[in-house]
This record gives structure tokens, C-alpha cells and sequence, in this order.
């Protein structure tokens, strides 16, 4: 019987049929795709993206205390942390910051060694330029963000 | 004199112009349609950007295939190299030239209105009366069936053609695949053809179409195995997956098209989809009732009648279309050991014995 | 199924073709140099190496924290399983504890990112035959797991997912709730592809008896993971040598019969849902508290050498880490499971023809970034 | 589908057992880690070191001899742990057997981590290699692993390490084999056919000749490179100076 059944499945071509009635189904289902530059996804909170050097929201002095963590830290010793003791308050001043982009891991190591979260790893992702030089991230840059600086923000319209 | 030239020259060429012209839209549209159906049963969009839901995308697709560069290889036999895409592309267009898509005096109305401000009403008579001129294909000729065999195999020696003049390992996989391919198939298909011609008693196509409106039946309710064998055959000759084993891009990256790029490729890209419309013609001409709506003699249905008969030719062309795309969005491919098997020791002997039992229930 | 042994009257000039390094069905930068009669392979070599950056040397050089991000890049479809197995070996050097709640969330994740590796082979192998749709579906599915990681890591490939001695943070608000919805949608989407594929004729007749090995074969030619499995070899890490806490879960491991394609799609196929069962196991047992132990600023494993075998999506992943004592590992070796597994190829291509090799590269589940390491 | 809410809560001691949450209450050798406790139950040593490994204090290394310039690891940990050290295998019935057929080719057998290895000689490497794999009591059908250590200023430099399973016992071994520069290794690709692209890599990255093998050439790397990236001597930042000046030319070459 079940012999039959299966001689006539296959005449009948029912395997076939299943699989068109699958897709059929979906040709009239709703779309997943993300109509990318048009619009932006909505990136999870703790994504790691293009970094960034916070300064304090209050004072607007940077955060960061040159302690140079994070450029231990870094697999590919991308971070580059230039400090200067104060001469009067003994204490360390950053002089200059830069972040080689182009060879980060996206780890999150740096930020995540960072005493007072200075270093961070942001939910910008768009860090594609059209020269290597542009990959190295100064401490202006670092602190204003990459779109801000360079194409103003209407570069992905 | 006049009214034999626009009998056998004026109104054939507007046709064939007309058709060309319309054939290379449709070509164009049925590649969008076809990234959108399959796009949609994907769950994806599709082309959006060029124009509203990229309904500008052909013609974007056209401009870039015209501006590219045109590469020849070096050591490919340049000539041919350069021919076969024509090869290719020419009989995909002929075919069309005895298919009909409608009845025939389809024009009869619109010729006698323009004809009858230049011409005296007898010339005009005579030329309406003439099945050629106001028909809806641009020739009857008895042999058409043969003729659309014959001429659509041609377009295969573009395949091997240019799958050898490339010059390389890929494209020549692709051409050996695809001549063995297309021979298989071939006689599967003229076997499947040969029922319905035992059935209608004719090789024309347009005679045809009138038979099954005479009968009241399409010949699909009659031989739908017929059908079915021309549907399958019409892939592979095609070169739809699942039997698009020349071009198979998993396996030999883009087959016998892989070393030609900018226009030459979108000349077998054309051809491809011609072959495709061709296709679907022919079987909505042989099974599908050409351009009679449903069930042509049930009196309560003769409100479908309203529908012009171009309009149902191209509703079931587009229905077979659809099932095309439709194939080649949900199965996977053959080996090309297994379609030949399929070809010769499946296909061929139901086509074989479909046509013996007809035969014998035709001679009872 | 015809593996075309019948001798050929004609002779032909044995054609040699290069399939790869840039080809649509290889996976990424395999390069093989076929050798065929007609369609028929007489041999194989593969050439590999394309990818090579040298992962072992780096580590060397590196802290064995910072060495983590670089294992992400070995498996980068799987790499939250090769980071594990890393760590489990670390951590057991040194005997540092995970807390449980840690334990549970990295087992959860390595089963995601089993489904997810699953999911990206299927439709990679789908599409290599010739069936384009499954792929797009395997990549809705497999999209949504990577939003899980994106939530929970900060990335979708390279993840970067755990550190030693646990996690870098715990379950962000509403991972639970994103990762049940995901399970519970999941089995039918499976039946869906196995409507698409497991009863089609044309998928059968492309996977069922090629690429053919004897469970003795396949453990000679060091296949391990579902290739072995689908051999009828009952050799499953979690099972065998459980690491991590495998062994507070219930699940099954698949095994095939026949030992060819079909049978190591069908074991896959059954492994996501199992890896389903596992997620659902730990997502109703698990514990609260910290996701991660106390573990040392600076990671220093005491002289002495730990493999650390656990299985990855693709098969035994071994790490043999080498301590002398330092900062940096004195040798770390990553046991590739596909660059062992890709031996195989020229033994289970040898006598099909062209279109089977696709299907056999694709059986065996290769990753060049593993491969080449 | 049903079967998701069959799941069950572990049994109470032996199931909550795992690797690295040896706690300190839970029984010794129960039947979790069935590889590595099956020789806890042919020798108790081990077993005991790796117990007393979690109980111990910490390892004092790892601890106090950190970077001056990065903060110091939290001072207090509550278990005392001690670092987990090499052990003569005791009462081992492999090492036995191996000594009996081979006695002065296998020169010792240590366990680390419950992980028991044992150094062989390099002449008899291939006899024990294909003893361990048709003897019936041994049965390891299983290569999972061959690689090569490089200690720079040993006398013999080189340690070829193989990793060996069985599917029958479900037992992991290691044998070490200490290899001079210059000596070729007997190439174990007749024993098991997966050693063949592994000995590839060591030849490739390490540059030890293993006589027999069938196709020795580079695997991972060109043919043309110079130099063997895993040898402890190998100088990175040189040969990709090299490598800069002589395709980039952007870079001058140290002198």
C-alpha cells in the first residue's frame, strides 16, 4: 500500500510540489531585507563600533587620564597615548591620542580596561574612506566623531 | 500591384517590427520581473533604486551593458567569439515570426480604417480578406511547428559556438554540456509536440489554435502529459534551472557565457529569455488554446469573451513564465549525468509511448 | 547511485583545470586543481594557504588576552565556539572558575552559534546545488541570531564572546524574551527547509550516495564532527570528553548510515534541532547571579601543556596550549577541524564527476579562514 | 518537538561536576569527564593534584609578578589554589606495556591536568606509533593532532607532539618526541592517513623533515618563502621589513 502510495507521490511528483508550494507561500509574505543607506539599523547598545573619547558632559574636559591602558591592552598596539606630567599638579595631561582604525580588531579590550570609560566603542560603523591616511584617528577626531569631521553629515544620502 | 506590397511587404514589416520591438521590452521587463518574483520568494526586495520599485532597472541594466567594455581574450578565435552571440540571439527572434497571438482577421477593423482613406474599397476588401495581413501573426506557413523546431535549434550552435571559441576550460564544460543537452531534450520535446500534431491533424500553428477552438477543449485537458513534457523539455532547452547545467555558475562560474562580458553577453542573456517567452508561447499556442479565453464553447462563459484575444494569449504566456520563474526559485539542479539520464531514459520513452497510445486511440 | 566506473572506449586527454582561488562554490579561497577525464575526476589537489595570516605565530607574541579577538578569525563562522574552547583550556590551566550563570550563557551561545554555522553551511551547500532559495532563508534565520549576538557581544561576527573566567557582561534587557521567540519559530522554519530539500528528488539524486566513507575511513582520514557522524561514528565531544558542563544537558547526537552527502546534511539538519533543545534547557535552568569569576588581571597559566578539545560546529576544535610559565603562550596549536577534514576531499572526489565536487566542498563545511588559519 | 520539556534537573553531585568548576565538596573522578577521569581511576595521583590543584592556594606567578604599571590583581582569593604541576604516572597498564615492548625508547610518562603524556625516543617513534595504533589493548585508531615545539638552545630543539584518541577506550594521550635540528622524524602518514597534511604544516612552519612522507612541499605558505615562521629564531619584524622594501618600497631596511 504505503508502496503505492509512493509510486504515485513520485508520478505525481508531490516532492516537487511541496517544495513550489514553500516558496509560493512566500511570494506574498512580507519582505525582510533593510533598505540599507535609506535605513539605518538600529544597532544593539553595547555594539563596537568606531571609537570615540568622551569628554566629561559637565566641563567638557576629556575623561581620559592617560593612565595608557588601553594601548597595553590592544592586541595590535593600534593606540597611541601621548601624556605630559603637569607640572604643578604632578598629575598626567593627554597631549595626544591617536587610534589606527584600520588595523582595530573591534575587540573591545580598550574600552573595557578604561578606568573612566574615556575610550569607547561606539554604534557609528560607517568607516569607510578613500585612504589609508584617513584611517588614523587623531585625538580631534576621536572626540568629534569620524561624519561630523570629515563630510559633514549628509556623506550617505 | 500596391495592394500585394502591402499585403507581402508593408504590413509584414510593421509587424515584425512591432514584434521585435515589443519582444526586446518584454525581454527587458522579464528579467526585472523575474528578480522580483524571485526577490519576493526570497523575502527580499528586489531592485528598488533605479525608478519607482526599479521599474527603470532593464534599462539601466541595457545602458551598462552597452557602455562596457567589450573583451575579446586573446586567445580566443575572435570571429566566432563574435558571432555566436547573434547566433544565439537571431533564432530566439525568428521563431516568433509564426507563432500567433491572435485570431486570424484580428486586424481586419483597424486595416479597413486606415486603408479605406488611401485606397478604393475593392484593393481594400482584398487585402482585409488576405489571412496575412490581417491576422494576428506575421505568417501562416503550413510548417510552422517544424519551422519553430528547426530554427530553435540553430540558436543552440551559438551556445557551443561561443562555449568554444572562448578558448577556455569553463566555457568549454559549458558548450559540451549544453550540446548534449540540447540534443536530449530535443527529441523529447518533438516527441511531445508530435501528439498534439497527431490531434490536430496540422503543423500550423495558427490551425491549431482553431482546432481547439473547434473541439471546445484545449489540448492541455486532452495531453496534459504532452504538456507537461514540453514544460520540462522547454527548461532544459532553455537552460532554466533545474537543467541550467551549461551556465551552472556554482560549478563552471558562469558556463559558456563566462569569458564574454558588456553587449556580446547581453546578447545571450537576450537570447536566453527570448528562448524563455518562445517557449512559453509555444506551449500556450499548442496546449494553452494560443489567444482563446477558457473553455471557448460553455455559452455562461462568454463574458470572458470581453478580454481581447491578445490579452489571454498574454495572461497564459506570463502564467508559464511565472511557473518558470517560479521552478527555478525553489529546486536545486541536476547532475548532468542524471539529465541525460532523465532526458533519455525517462523523458523519451513516455514521450515515445504517449505518442504510440495516441496514435492507436486516434486509429480506433 | 553511478559512480560512472564504467571504463571509457574513447580515450581522452586528461583535462587539468583549476578550480578556485576565485570561484563561486569553493568558500572563500580554496584553490583545486582537478584533474578530469570528460566530467569525471580522475584526481584532486588541493592547494591551500591563501588566507594564511599566521594566527599561531601572532599568539606568541601576544598576552593570552590579547590573543582571544584573534581566534575569533580562525572560525569567523563560528567564532564564538573557537574563543570557547580557547578559554575553557586557559582557564583550566589555571584552574579559575566560571560561575554558573557564566557557564549556562557561554553554553547557550555556543549552541546559537552551532544553529547559526549550521544554518550559513546549509545554505551555502544549498546553493552550491543549485537550490538558491534555501540560502536566503538560512540567512533570515541565521540574521536573527546574530542580532542576539550584536546584544549581548557588541558584534556580529567577530564577536569576541567571552573573556577568561567568564563573560564580559551578562544578558542585556530582553535577550531572553528575543532568544524564545526565536526558538519557538525555529522548528517550522527547519521543516521548511526540509520541505525544500530532504524528500526532493532532484537533492537526493545530487546527495545521496556521494562522496561515500566508511565510518573506519572517515576516522582514519581524522574527519571529526558531522562528517565523521554522518559515517555512523559515535564521536561527539560534548558527549565523549564533555568540557564546560555539557554534561548537565540532555540532547542526541545524530548519526548517519551511509556515510555520504546526504547523510551528513540529515545529521546537520538534526544537530540545530538538538542544538535548540540545549538553548531551551538552559534558558529554563538558568541560575542568576555574576557571568563572570574571579579571574587574575594578567592571565599567567603555570608551565605546562593542556589540549583542549571541544566541538565546534565543524568538528574537534583543539586548542594545545604550551605555558612556560609567562604572559604569552609558549605555542598555542589550533586543531583545525576542516583543515584536517579537507584531506578527505581528494579521497571522497576521486571518480565523481565535476558538479559532485561542489557538493562534496560543501559536505565538508570548510572555512578557509580555519583552513589557512 | 516535544522533547524540549523532558529536561530534567542533573543529578545532585556528578552532573553539576565540570572542568572548571571542580568544586572543592564534589566527589573526585566521577563519570563527567570520562577521558581524563578514566585515568584518575587507574592512578589516584593525579586525580588527587588535580583536586588539591582547586583547593590549593593561587599560583603565586600568576598574582604577584605583575607589570609595575598596571594595577594589581584583586588581592584576595578566597580559595587557595595550587598551580597545577607535572606527575610521574603511577601504575599506568599503557606505559607499562609500552616499557616492556620498547624499554629504553619510551623515557618517561607524566600526566599535567589528568592529561597523560608520554616521551618516546626518536627511533623507536614509529614502532610505538604503530603498536599504539593495531595493539588491541591501546586501539588508538585516532590522530587527532601532530604539531612541533621549538625549544630554542635545547640540545635536541625540536619536540614533535602527537595527539592520540581512541574510540574504543575514549582515552586521550600525548607523545612527545624530542627531535635534534637536521634529524628527519619517520613520517607516521602510513599509520594514519591524516597525518599527511599535518606533517605538511610542521615541515612548513617549523621545518622538520619527515622521511616517507609521500608529498613534503609547504602547505600554508608560498613555495618560495624563506625561513620557517614558527622557530622560535624566526624574525618577524624583519622579514616583513624585508618583504616592505622589496614589493612596497616604502620602507627602508634597518641595518
Amino acid at each position: 500500500m504505503s508502496n503505492t502510495m509512493n509510486f504515485l507521490k513520485r508520478i505525481f511528483l508531490v516532492d516537487i510540489l511541496k517544495g513550489l508550494a514553500v516558496t509560493f507561500r512566500y511570494t506574498f509574505k512580507s519582505v525582510y531585507t533593510e533598505q540599507y543607506p535609506k535605513e539605518k539599523p538600529k544597532l544593539a547598545e553595547r555594539y563596537k563600533g568606531a571609537p570615540r573619547l568622551n569628554n566629561d558632559p559637565e566641563t567638557g574636559e576629556t575623561l581620559c587620564i592617560a593612565c595608557d591602558l588601553c594601548a597595553q591592552i590592544c592586541p595590535e598596539d593600534l593606540i597611541v597615548v601621548g601624556s605630559q606630567r603637569d607640572p604643578e599638579s604632578r598629575k598626567k595631561v593627554l597631549t595626544h591620542y591617536t587610534f589606527d582604525t584600520s588595523r582595530c580588531l573591534f575587540c573591545g579590550l580598550c574600552q573595557e580596561v578604561c578606568p573612566t570609560n574615556a575610550i569607547e566603542l561606539t554604534q557609528d560603523f560607517e568607516l569607510a574612506t578613500y585612504s589609508r591616511s584617513s584611517m588614523l584617528w587623531d585625538r580631534e577626531r576621536l572626540e568629534k566623531g569620524w561624519d561630523r569631521i570629515e563630510f559633514g553629515k549628509n556623506y550617505h544620502k | 500591384m500596391i495592394e500585394n506590397l502591402i499585403i507581402y511587404f508593408l504590413i509584414p514589416f510593421i509587424k515584425i517590427g512591432a514584434i521585435v520591438l515589443i519582444l526586446s521590452g518584454a525581454i527587458a521587463y522579464l528579467t526585472l520581473l523575474e528578480r522580483k518574483l524571485i526577490a519576493h520568494i526570497q523575502v527580499r526586495l528586489g531592485p528598488m533604486r533605479v525608478g519607482w520599485h526599479g521599474l527603470l532597472q532593464p534599462i539601466a541594466d541595457g545602458l551598462k551593458f552597452v557602455l562596457k567594455e567589450d573583451i575579446v581574450p586573446s586567445k580566443a578565435d575572435a570571429l566566432i567569439f563574435t558571432l555566436a552571440p547573434m547566433i544565439s540571439l537571431i533564432p530566439a527572434f525568428v521563431v516568433f515570426s509564426v507563432v500567433p497571438f491572435g485570431p486570424p482577421g484580428m486586424f481586419e477593423g483597424l486595416l479597413r480604417g486606415i486603408l479605406s482613406r488611401f485606397l478604393e474599397s475593392a484593393s481594400v476588401e482584398r487585402i482585409v480578406s488576405n489571412p496575412i495581413a490581417s491576422g494576428g501573426f506575421v505568417t501562416d506557413i503550413n510548417i510552422a511547428v517544424l519551422f519553430v523546431l528547426s530554427v530553435s535549434s540553430v540558436g543552440i550552435l551559438g551556445v557551443i559556438l561561443g562555449g568554444w571559441a572562448s578558448n577556455s576550460k569553463y566555457p568549454l564544460l559549458g558548450a559540451l554540456r549544453s550540446s548534449a543537452q540540447m540534443v536530449s531534450y530535443e527529441v523529447a520535446m518533438g516527441f511531445a509536440i508530435i501528439s498534439v500534431l497527431l490531434y490536430a491533424g496540422s503543423l500550423s500553428l495558427v490551425e491549431i489554435v482553431q482546432q481547439q477552438q473547434a473541439g471546445g477543449w484545449w489540448y492541455f485537458f486532452i495531453q496534459p502529459v504532452a504538456f507537461f513534457l514540453l514544460l520540462v523539455c522547454g527548461m532544459a532547452e532553455t537552460n532554466r534551472l533545474p537543467f541550467d547545467l551549461p551556465e551552472a555558475e556554482t560549478e563552471l562560474v558562469g558556463g559558456f557565457h563566462t569569458e564574454y562580458s558588456g553587449f556580446r553577453f547581453s546578447l545571450f542573456f537576450l537570447a536566453e529569455y527570448a528562448n524563455m517567452i518562445t517557449v512559453s508561447a509555444l506551449a500556450v499556442t499548442l496546449f494553452w488554446g494560443g489567444w482563446l479565453p477558457p473553455f471557448p464553447n460553455v455559452p455562461w462563459l462568454g463574458f470572458l469573451g470581453i478580454i481581447p484575444p491578445v490579452a489571454w494569449f498574454l495572461i497564459k504566456v506570463f502564467l508559464i513564465l511565472y511557473l518558470f520563474i517560479w521552478v527555478r526559485g525553489t529546486l536545486p539542479r541536476f547532475r548532468f549525468d542524471q539529465l541525460m539520464n532523465y532526458g533519455w531514459k525517462v523523458f523519451l520513452p513516455i514521450a515515445l509511448g504517449h505518442v504510440i497510445l495516441y496514435a492507436a486511440i486516434l486509429a480506433i | 547511485m553511478n559512480t560512472l566506473e564504467e571504463s571509457t572506449v574513447l580515450d581522452t586527454k586528461v583535462l587539468e583545470m583549476n578550480m578556485g582561488p576565485q570561484h563561486p562554490s569553493t568558500h572563500g579561497v580554496l584553490r583545486v586543481k582537478l584533474k578530469l577525464d570528460g566530467e569525471k575526476v580522475v584526481d584532486a589537489e588541493c592547494i591551500i594557504g591563501y588566507l594564511h595570516r599566521g594566527i599561531e605565530k601572532i599568539s606568541e607574541n601576544r598576552s593570552y588576552i590579547e590573543c582571544v579577538p584573534y581566534y575569533d578569525r580562525t572560525d569567523y563562522i563560528a567564532a564564538v565556539a573557537n574563543v570557547y574552547g580557547f578559554l575553557l583550556g586557559v582557564e583550566k590551566m589555571m584552574g579559575i572558575e566560571v560561575p554558573e550563570r557564566g557557564r549556562y550563557i557561554r553554553i547557550m551561545m555556543v549552541e546559537f552559534n552551532r544553529i547559526a554555522s549550521h544554518l550559513l553551511w546549509l545554505a551555502t551547500h544549498a546553493i552550491d546545488i543549485g537550490a538558491m532559495t534555501v540560502f536566503l532563508y538560512c540567512f533570515r534565520e541565521r540574521e536573527e541570531i546574530l542580532k542576539l549576538f550584536e546584544a549581548l557581544f557588541g558584534a556580529r561576527l567577530t564577536t569576541h564572546a567571552f573573556r577568561v573566567g567568564g563573560l564580559w557582561k551578562d544578558l542585556p534587557p530582553g535577550f531572553e524574551q528575543a532568544a524564545h521567540k526565536f526558538l519557538d519559530e525555529f522548528p517550522a522554519r527547519v521543516d521548511e527547509y526540509e520541505q525544500l530539500l530532504t524528500h526532493n528528488r532532484i537533492w537526493l539524486a545530487r546527495t545521496k550516495g556521494i562522496g561515500v566513507i566508511s565510518g573506519k575511513e572517515a576516522i582514519q582520514w581524522g574527519l571529526t564532527g558531522p562528517p565523521l557522524r554522518g559515517s555512523g561514528v559515535d564521536y561527539d565531544l560534548r558527549k565523549a570528553r564533555p568540557y564546560g558542563g555539557y554534561e548537565e544537558f540532555e540532547f542526541d547526537v545524530p548519526l548517519g548510515e551511509n556515510g555520504d552527502t546526504y547523510d551528513r546534511y540529515v545529521a546537520r539538519i538534526e544537530e540545530m534541532r538538538q542544538s535548540r533543545l540545549i538553548i531551551q534547557q538552559v534558558l529554563k535552568r538558568l541560575p542568576g547571579g555574576p557571568v563572570r569569576g574571579k579571574a587574575p588581571k594578567i592571565v599567567k597559566p603555570p608551565a605546562g601543556e593542556y589540549y583542549s578539545g571541544t566541538e565546534s560546529p565543524r568538528g574537534e576544535l583543539g586548542y594545545y596550549i604550551v605555558s612556560d610559565g609567562s604572559a604569552q603562550p609558549f605555542r598555542v596549536k589550533i586543531r583545525p577541524p576542516t583543515f584536517i577534514g579537507l584531506q578527505a576531499l581528494r579521497r571522497l572526489v576521486k571518480g565523481h564527476l565535476m558538479a559532485d565536487v561542489i557538493a562534496i566542498i560543501g559536505t565538508l563545511d570548510i572555512v578557509l579562514g580555519e583552513v589557512d588559519r | 518537538m516535544s522533547k524540549e520539556d523532558k529536561t530534567q534537573p542533573p543529578s545532585e553531585s556528578g552532573g553539576e561536576k565540570s572542568q572548571e568548576s571542580d568544586s572543592p565538596e564534589s566527589q573526585p573522578s566521577s563519570q563527567a569527564g570520562e577521558s581524563q577521569e578514566k585515568k584518575a581511576k587507574s592512578s589516584a595521583k593525579p586525580a588527587e593534584a588535580a583536586k588539591s590543584a582547586k583547593t590549593a592556594k593561587p599560583s603565586s606567578s600568576a598574582a604577584a609578578k605583575e607589570k609595575t604599571d598596571k594595577p594589581p590583581a584583586k588581592p584576595a582569593r578566597p580559595a587557595k589554589k595550587k598551580a597545577p604541576t607535572y606527575e610521574d604516572l603511577v601504575d599506568d597498564p599503557l606505559l607499562e606495556s609500552l616499557q616492556k615492548k620498547f624499554s629504553e625508547g619510551i623515557l618517561s610518562g607524566q600526566s599535567f591536568l589528568d592529561q597523560a603524556t608520554y616521551t618516546i625516543s626518536l627511533e623507536v617513534l614509529h614502532d610505538v606509533l604503530l603498536h599504539l595504533r593495531d595493539d588491541a589493548d591501546s586501539d588508538y585508531d585516532y590522530l587527532i593532532d601532530l604539531t612541533a615545539l621549538d625549544y630554542l638552545g635545547d640540545e635536541k630543539r625540536f619536540c614533535v607532539v602527537y595527539h592520540l584518541y581512541s574510540h574504543q577506550k575514549k582515552t586521550l594521550i600525548r607523545l612527545r618526541c624530542a627531535v635534534a635540528e637536521g634529524e628527519s622524524v619517520p613520517s607516521a602518514t602510513s599509520v594514519w592517513r591524516t597525518a599527511d597534511w599535518m606533517e605538511r604544516e610542521v615541515f612548513d612552519l617549523f621545518g622538520i623533515d619527515f622521511s616517507g612522507h609521500p608529498d613534503l612541499k609547504r602547505i600554508l605558505l608560498p613555495d618560495d618563502w624563506h625561513g620557517y615562521p614558527l622557530r622560535k629564531d624566526y624574525d618577524i619584524k624583519l622579514q616583513d621589513q624585508v618583504w616592505i622594501k622589496e614589493h612596497l618600497q616604502i620602507r627602508k631596511t634597518p641595518e
